[in-house]
């Protein structure tokens, strides 16, 4: 669950539309890897194209900025999550335009019918990029220091499983406590305290891929440097230069090395968005990540421009603690005097999906919820009701937002409105990112902006924050009926039955209760040449890098080539 | 040695604007630096709109564009009295000048889908529209119609879908390009006239088609195809074009001026009160004290000035206070050192040691006889820095530090001209959001600096030339 | 004062000599000089290396010597203008002046004032006549009002013979260095001073303007009866003001007489060479036979012996040796002299020494 | 001289530790952790990982413990935002490419201003000194984010001749070309050697000086040949310094030509190029040395520019982003960095003038 409103927050990534994809399914293209003995078929994704034997297979992208670390236990952010999918994996992986869960180091598991005990059964032929194989142990070993290591921040991850929870909080000095056993070399079985759905998903996340033991322990803090470094991922690091680029070549020891096909990566870090479309368009990279603001317009006239749902939701929370946001009627009437469309067609312009519910759309089999719209009208009654008509006597409120441009241009927006339809003055209020995080966690604001990817393609990465006491609930906002329906639903086995829950206690938080103002849903753009593929779209920004490839020869390869490497 | 003066005597400042005036570029200077700064001053008066109104369906319009004069909403009641907000200013105005009026709005309510389509030569490859979504097919209803954006070219097809060939009339390109397309569905009472008469305080009645009208008249700016007041087709026109928010340039650049100038004055007032006094006293004072306040100014001299601002600014609050402190901050050393400097050599004069014997107090001579006498340089130095500190703001604004004036969405000259140069598109489109406030910018910095030129020549002669 | 033709000469009025307005003893004035890392003193510019003197009520001390050889810094270490001095003691009408301080300091100045060399750097540019005569008043609070104020400028300003009403409001630069000598002039006697220190004050000018403005000096001091510390550095310019003359070498006090009686009886051979360096106004004088040789030696390192043997015409083996202290001779009443060879002289008394080196 | 220099480096300590005090503090007062996150952490990982840092102890004894290692082991800590290195090793990589720009910029701007303020005094009044003195009014006017962006549009993206982004510098021709730069000035300037009065001091120096600068021009110009990369952020960076040069260049020529042994010289008949060069050059210069200090903290303010908008792996985009996410040992490490970058250089051009003009005693 990663709430990330930074720089990142309009710039989500997707796929470019694979229009070569899966001609002909059943046959098995040539050159593809043979079949996995675990049932899955890896050769199912090893998409055929023309002209890439003759094609250098060099795919230079940007990165947007530089990895804080190459750790994956110790990660938190969009760019380190890229580098860990080329260079780790975990006991599951994704399935490039799914995103299911597809076997990774275990090459099958086993679900209890309580759905709390999971046995993982690793491939005998995984192994390190030095040779030695991939144990059981290695994982146990690598998420125990993971709950000890000060720097993981997303320990969080660990939660579903039996007794990590109390290991990290209380200071738990017994790793036996936890509910992770090797039962063989090769056979790692976990046990949750109760079931999780999206268990499986959080075995292909960063925080709980494998590291190696030998290597963390010779060199310590320098254990990522490329001359260091053991990974277990489809790829391996080749250069580090920080600021500049991270190379990486495929990693020949790698359980499937026959379905990589690009024979090296180029991983730009250019920060400034403006140099990075630049960059694009002058052929020095094949793929960014995000637009700059001011070029959106431009870059939509390109073909290559991509445009995508996202999973993930900007909204405004309110200050349930205080008045006047402690009345519910003013905050429905608040949320519904913004007229959301405008919001995404005059300032954000990139297709932004108006919100009416919290949960982003496009989760398989969850329906999008649609809650009270636009009506400056009933926003007016309500308000007057609330006892502020024509928004006399309501006091100074204020919105909280992080220090960027598109935030201040939405919020001068609400402003506007909410000054035409209610009556009501809203000052603004910026303050850096790290004060403006302190401020939050303080409930030191009237209303605040915010933003929510989830890590997971689960509604519950967007409802669970909501139940009474949860750190990211921070709007004090708390109801006995919403934390029952969310209890019911963790025990709920049967998926249809869970989502019907779950939907219930969205219906709940966007009919009348409004602890926020969803505005609307993310969407993430970039360009990207017609000769990568492989590469799909999907709402989570994963786009694992084993199936990318080069079908003809673009100029930043030619100039990657030709630079000797 | 006769005694006769006359006429009437010249102080050292009415010399010294005497030189001034005889070089034309520095009053050149002096004068688009005083109509930069009234202009500031009044922006209220001055800026044709208000620069916090963003007109969001104008964006990007090119200088001298023409526009129909409505702020997104057009919101009346017959027999109430609109809010300030919910018409323009036209109407407003019109209410309270003992007239009658009326005005028409011709309005076509449509609903418009945009719908960015993706071509290879001829065929249709991909339909991206309602968000980001990619749409399998889009089938129009009867009465809609599809069309090319800005070119509004008819699209002759009833349904779009993934490889079908667009029919001819549409321009097709070679290779891959991308087509906006407008969806078009048209509601049943399409078009319609709105009269809205108005006056004494007002709205007396508001007709549509012909009949009256009775509760709220909601119309969307952007459905309005025509309005007239009083007969007379009202537009309004964006001198210098609008930003990619709707913001007129023109009225950014005026409000920003306020920001830039006031910045630039006030930092450099308290770094030069600062630095003055600090100089002086440590000239006047002498020995063992000179020694070590200009040991200080020594230490401080070796900072890296523009990391500390920047520790500063993260640090507090970004508003206008901690950034004039934290650019005074910057700039006070020179004038220290050069005030000192004067100071030791003033107070070598005669006419401070006739102050002692007169009993003229340490703080009176200070005041009186020194700091007066540097205060040729301080002027110079106060055109040269206002420039500087100027620059070193836009600066800030570029690399995200951008300072806040009382909440209030305004920017200074380096945020707009950042913002600018975002919005320049490749082959230079949209120039107008970064050539005019950067020439704004430019313009007084260059005058700024013609300026001071001048008065350093005027007040001190014999520098002429010098920097 | 109307200007073009020949300045009458104003008689001198006698001095009260039975009332002592300033009295100076043994007076010691050093600049250190610093070197290295941590300034460190490696010597002293003797500027001033024991001064004695006396001067009178209504009386004008002439004070005389070549340029380098003290004679400005006794005359502002008098005025407080160098704290601190090395040595000796100051006494201006029995109050010992080199130990008061703030206020009482500021008091006293009211009583002694200074008129400068540079009529252009004494008068400071950014400031109106008016501000400038009248800041002594204000500062001591003589006048309450602006109006008041403006009268006693213009009453100054009329004494020392400037337009009252046109140049009151002008700047120094719109001045004549003559007339910015009366401004420094009006400014010194503004709070009514018992001592004026002129250091100086005519060098700068013409040689007529210097008359007129020695005129004018002598007509203010019979007018108001104040004392002048007159510094000059050459004999002819204080002869026709002072009533006394004192004569420097390189920090100490060669010989000093009534003027009438150094000019007509020099005794030192330093005076006798300043003497005979004033130009002849009769053709028929035999040529100078006693011209100055060579240059002022260095402070920081004066000869040994007597200070003046290495320029004197009389010098013997003895006047060099060192550590010896310099006889002080009475030569008439008030005639005094400091020399080796001083009782060569008829009628010389011993009344002293200075310290030797 | 050398007294002045062991006096000035003998201060360099104490105003690193005032820098470093400073910042310190400010950085103690500032709001926000750097471990706050968009998600909220439970206090109890938050305490484990300030224990790691250090953080949970109070700030005079971290002032403390900081100092401590910077004196005895030159150590500046972990960089609280990149884990997997420390502030030595972001600095060690920063360092190169910030130095090298900044190189290139100074030696360019020295170049171009001395170049057009040379010409545009000689011929003063002249289309060419008024086109290049509006040029170089323009040039100060206009802030570096504004060239650089426009320089990319034209350069990069319509002629498509040089990258926008990057940063590969080529050093392969280098020395050679050095060597050869430095062979032909002096050649060049031996005619000036060989003046009439023979060996003087001052004529020395002046003529090593203007071998030295053309050796740096003609190296420069090389690197930047071979390494297209390094084009448009230099001349970027250059542009401002460059126009303030040409501006003091210019006016100090004046003054100089105007006196009297410049208007002896010429009136014994020399040539108007050897007047220029052996008499007015080295007088006229003197301005333009004097601005180098201001010149060397400007060239890293801007740098933190061009280096956002060049994607250079520069020192000074590390501070910016150091800054806003409370890396507080990486942001001590650059100031206390540039602090001592900046006391040298300073120096370095305190001395250089001193050479040059024999006025100046330095006590």
């Amino acid at each position: 669950m990663r709430f990330r409103a930074f720089a990142y927050a309009l710039t989500l990534l997707s796929a470019f539309a694979a229009t070569a994809a899966a001609e002909d399914e059943g046959k098995k293209p040539e050159g593809a890897p043979p079949a996995d003995p675990a049932g899955f078929d890896f050769s199912t994704l090893f998409e055929p194209g023309d002209g890439w034997r003759s094609t250098r297979q060099i795919f230079v992208w940007n990165n947007e900025t530089e990895p804080e670390t190459l750790d994956p236990a110790v990660m938190t952010g969009v760019t380190e999550h890229q580098l860990a999918l080329a260079l780790f994996e975990g006991l599951a992986s994704h399935h490039p335009e799914t995103l299911e869960p597809i076997p990774g180091a275990a090459w099958k598991w086993d679900v209890s019918a309580d759905g709390t005990v999971y046995t993982f059964h690793l491939r005998k032929d995984a192994r390190w990029s030095n040779g030695d194989p991939l144990t059981a142990e290695d994982f146990r070993w690598s998420w125990e220091r993971a709950l000890r290591e000060p720097n993981c921040q997303y320990k969080e991850m660990f939660f579903p499983i039996r007794g990590a929870e109390a290991f990290v909080e209380a200071n738990e000095k017994d790793w036996s406590t936890v509910g992770v056993a090797v039962t063989s070399p090769h056979t790692l079985t976990v046990t949750l305290h109760t079931p999780c759905a999206y268990f499986l998903e959080l075995c292909a996340f960063e925080t709980l891929m494998p590291v190696h033991r030998r290597t963390l322990e010779q060199f310590g803090q320098l254990w990522t440097r490329p001359e260091n470094i053991v990974v277990n991922g489809p790829f391996a690091l080749d250069v580090w230069k920080p600021r500049d680029r991270i190379e990486m070549v495929p990693n020949a020891k790698w359980w499937n090395r026959g379905i990589v096909r690009l024979e090296r990566m180029v991983i730009r870090a250019i920060d400034d968005q403006s140099t990075s479309y630049n960059e694009y368009l002058s052929g020095g990279v094949d793929w960014i990540r995000s637009i700059a603001a001011g070029k959106v317009t431009d870059a939509q006239q390109q073909a290559d421009y991509y445009v995508q749902p996202y999973l993930g939701t900007y909204f405004f929370r309110f200050n349930t603690t205080e008045p006047p946001f402690d009345d519910p009627k003013v905050r429905k009437a608040f949320n519904q005097a913004i007229d959301k469309r405008v919001i995404c067609e005059t300032v954000l312009k990139a297709g932004q999906v108006p919100a009416t519910g919290i949960v982003s759309p496009g989760i398989h089999g969850f329906p999008e919820f649609k809650g009270p719209g636009y009506d400056p009208v009933k926003a007016r009654a309500l308000l007057a009701e609330a006892g502020f008509p024509e928004g006399k006597g309501f006091p100074k409120v204020d919105v909280l937002y992080n220090t960027s441009e598109s935030h201040k241009q939405v919020c001068e927006k609400l402003v506007e409105m909410w000054k035409t339809n209610l009556g009501v003055t809203v000052t603004l209020r910026n303050c850096e990112w790290k004060v403006y995080l302190e401020e939050t966690r303080k409930l030191s604001y009237s209303i605040q902006r915010a933003g929510w990817i989830g890590d997971y393609a689960d509604p519950a990465t967007f409802l669970d924050m909501w139940c009474t006491g949860r750190g990211n609930n921070n709007t004090g906002w708390s109801s006995a009926a919403y934390d029952d329906l969310l209890a019911r639903s963790t025990k709920e086995t049967d998926p249809a039955k869970r989502y019907a829950l779950l939907a219930e206690a969205e219906k709940l938080l966007c009919t009348d209760e409004f602890p926020f103002m969803p505005i609307y849903f993310y969407v993430n753009q970039g360009m990207l040449r017609p000769e990568v593929r492989g590469w799909h779209e999907n709402i989570r920004d994963l786009h694992p890098f084993q199936y990318l490839f080069l079908a003809g020869p673009t100029k930043a390869s030619a100039a990657a080539a030709g630079s000797g490497k | 040695m006769s005694a006769d003066l006359d006429p009437p005597s010249d102080g050292p400042w009415a010399q010294a604007w005497k030189r001034l005036r005889r070089n034309a570029m520095a009053i050149a200077g002096l004068v688009v630096v005083s109509v930069m700064a009234l202009a500031a001053t009044f922006a209220g008066t001055v800026a044709p709109f208000d620069p916090r109104i963003s007109e969001s369906w104008e964006t990007s319009l090119p200088p001298g564009a023409r526009h129909l004069d409505l702020v997104n909403e057009f919101v009346v009641t017959a027999g109430q009295a609109p809010r300030e907000r919910d018409v323009p200013p036209w109407l407003h105005d019109g209410l309270g000048d003992g007239h009658d009026h009326a005005c028409e709005l011709d309005v076509v309510a449509e609903e418009v889908k945009q719908l960015r389509v993706t071509m290879d030569g001829a065929k249709v490859t991909k339909i991206q529209g309602d968000g980001a979504r990619t749409l399998a097919k889009v089938e129009l209803g009867p009465e809609d119609h599809l069309r090319v954006k800005d070119a509004g070219t008819r699209i002759e097809a009833k349904a779009l879908e993934p490889g079908m060939a667009l029919p001819e009339g549409v321009p097709a390109k070679t290779g891959r390009w991308v087509l906006f397309a407008e969806w078009v569905r048209i509601a049943p009472d399409a078009k319609r006239t709105v009269r809205v008469a108005y006056g004494y305080g007002t709205v007396s009645a508001v007709t549509v088609a012909g009949a009256a009208h009775a509760g709220e008249m909601r119309i969307r700016a952007e459905h309005v195809r025509d309005l007239r007041v009083d007969g007379a087709r009202k537009e309004h026109v964006h001198v210098l074009g609008t930003d990619l928010n709707g913001y007129d340039v023109l009225s950014r650049i005026i409000f920003g001026a306020r920001i830039s100038l006031l910045v630039g004055l006030v930092a450099t007032l308290v770094s030069l009160s600062i630095g003055v006094l600090y100089g002086a006293v440590s000239g006047y004072a002498g020995g063992r004290t000179d020694v070590l306040m200009m040991r200080a100014v020594d230490v401080l001299y070796a900072m890296p000035y523009i990391f500390l601002v920047i520790v500063l600014l993260t640090v507090f609050d970004r508003n206008l206070i901690v950034l004039f402190v934290a650019l005074g901050l910057v700039q006070w050393l020179t004038p220290a050192r050069v005030v000192r400097g004067q100071i030791l050599s003033i107070k070598r004069r005669e006419f401070v040691d006739a102050a002692v014997t007169l009993g003229t107090t340490p703080w009176r001579i200070l005041v009186r006889h020194l700091i007066p006498n540097t205060m040729g340089v301080v002027v110079v130095f106060t055109t040269l820095t206002i420039p500087a500190v100027i620059l070193e703001e836009s600066f800030l604004s570029f690399i995200g530090l951008t300072v806040k004036f009382g909440g209030e969405p305004i920017d200074s000259w380096g945020a707009l001209v950042d913002s600018g140069r975002n919005a320049l598109g490749v082959n230079g489109e949209r120039w107008w959001m970064l050539v005019f406030p950067g020439a704004a910018m430019s313009l007084t910095l260059f005058s700024m600096n013609f300026l001071g030129d001048g008065l350093r020549d005027a007040l001190d002669p014999r520098q002429k030339g010098r920097g | 004062m109307s200007g073009g033709a020949a300045p009458a000469v104003v008689r001198r009025k006698a001095a009260d000599t039975s009332r002592v307005v300033l009295s100076v003893k043994d007076l010691k004035k050093w600049f250190p000089i610093r070197k290295g890392l941590f300034s460190k003193v490696v010597a002293h510019v003797k500027a001033v290396d024991g001064v004695t003197f006396d001067i009178h009520a209504g009386e004008t001390l002439g004070f005389v010597g070549e340029s380098g050889c003290g004679k400005t810094t006794v005359g502002r270490a008098i005025l407080r203008l160098l704290d601190p001095v090395t040595g000796g003691s100051a006494s201006f009408q029995g109050q010992d002046l080199l130990a008061v301080g703030g206020d009482e300091l500021r008091q006293l100045r009211r009583k002694m004032q200074i008129i400068f060399q540079d009529p252009y750097s004494s008068l400071n540019p950014r400031m109106t006549v008016e501000s400038i005569v009248g800041e002594a008043l204000t500062v001591h609070g003589i006048v309450r009002t602006t109006k008041e104020r403006r009268e006693r400028v213009q009453e100054l300003l009329k004494k020392v013979g400037l337009d009252p009403v046109r140049h009151i409001a002008r700047y120094p630069h719109e001045f004549s260095g003559g007339q910015r000598q009366r401004i420094g002039i009006a400014r010194a006697i503004a709070l009514e001073p018992d001592l004026i220190v002129c250091d100086e004050a005519v060098s700068a000018l013409d040689v007529s303007i210097q008359a007129q403005i020695i005129n004018l000096l002598q007509q203010l001091q019979e007018e108001m009866g104040m004392s002048y510390l007159f510094i000059a550095h050459g004999l002819n310019v204080v002869e026709h003001i002072s009533h006394r003359v004192a004569v420097m070498y390189l920090g100490r006090i060669v010989e000093i007489a009534p003027s009438d009686r150094l000019y007509d009886h020099p005794s030192h051979p330093y005076t006798q060479a300043l003497l005979s360096a004033i130009p002849e106004t009769d053709p028929d004088a035999p040529m100078n036979p006693e011209q100055l040789q060579g240059e002022v030696p260095n402070p920081i390192n004066p000869p040994a012996g007597c200070r003046f043997h290495p320029r004197c015409r009389f010098a013997e083996a003895r006047c060099k040796a060192k550590d010896q202290p310099i006889p002080v001779w009475r030569i008439a009443p008030g005639h005094e002299m400091a020399c080796i060879l001083g009782e060569k002289i008829p009628g010389a008394e011993r009344i002293g020494e200075q310290p030797g080196f | 001289m050398g007294r002045y220099v062991l006096r000035r480096l003998l201060w360099t300590p104490l105003v690193l530790l005032v820098l470093v005090t400073l910042t310190f503090a400010l950085i103690k007062a500032a709001p926000g952790n750097p471990f706050a996150m968009d998600r909220v952490v439970s206090e109890e990982i938050r305490a484990q990982l300030e224990a790691r840092y250090g953080l949970d102890k109070p700030a005079i004894v971290q002032f403390g413990q900081y100092l401590g290692r910077v004196v005895t082991d030159f150590d500046f800590g972990p960089s609280m935002k990149f884990k997997d290195r420390t502030v030595n090793d972001i600095i060690a990589n920063g360092i190169g490419p910030t130095m090298l720009l900044g190189a290139c910029a100074v030696i360019l701007a020295v170049a171009i201003g001395l170049t057009a303020g040379t010409i545009g005094a000689v011929r003063q009044n002249s289309v060419f000194d008024h086109a290049s003195m509006s040029a170089a009014t323009f040039g100060m006017s206009v802030p570096n984010f504004v060239t650089g962006p426009v320089l990319v549009l034209v350069f990069a993206l319509s002629w498509k001749a040089l990258p926008v982004s990057g940063f590969d510098p080529s050093f392969s021709l280098l020395p050679a070309l050095g060597i050869a730069a430095l062979h032909v000035a002096w050649r060049v300037t031996e005619r000036i050697r060989v003046g009439p009065a023979g060996f003087s001091w001052g004529r020395e120096f002046a003529c090593l000086w203007l071998g030295l600068l053309l050796a740096a021009v003609t190296s420069v110009v090389t690197l930047l040949a071979r390494s297209p990369t390094l084009i448009l952020p230099a001349v970027t960076l250059a542009l401002p310094f460059a126009s303030r040069i040409a501006r003091l260049m210019r006016a100090g020529m004046l003054e100089v030509i105007g006196q009297d042994y410049v208007r002896t010289a010429r009136a014994k008949g020399l040539s108007e190029t050897t007047v220029v060069v052996r008499h007015a050059l080295k007088g006229g210069i003197l301005p333009v040395v004097s601005y180098l200090g201001p010149a060397i903290t400007g060239v890293l303010t801007g740098s933190l520019v061009v280096e956002k908008i060049f994607a250079i792996p520069g020192i000074g985009r590390e501070f910016v982003e150091a800054a806003l996410s409370r890396d507080y040992m990486l942001v001590l490490g650059i100031v206390v960095l540039d602090g001592l970058l900046l006391v040298l250089f300073n120096l370095a051009v305190d001395v250089v003038y001193g050479f040059l003009d024999p006025r100046i005693r330095y006590e």
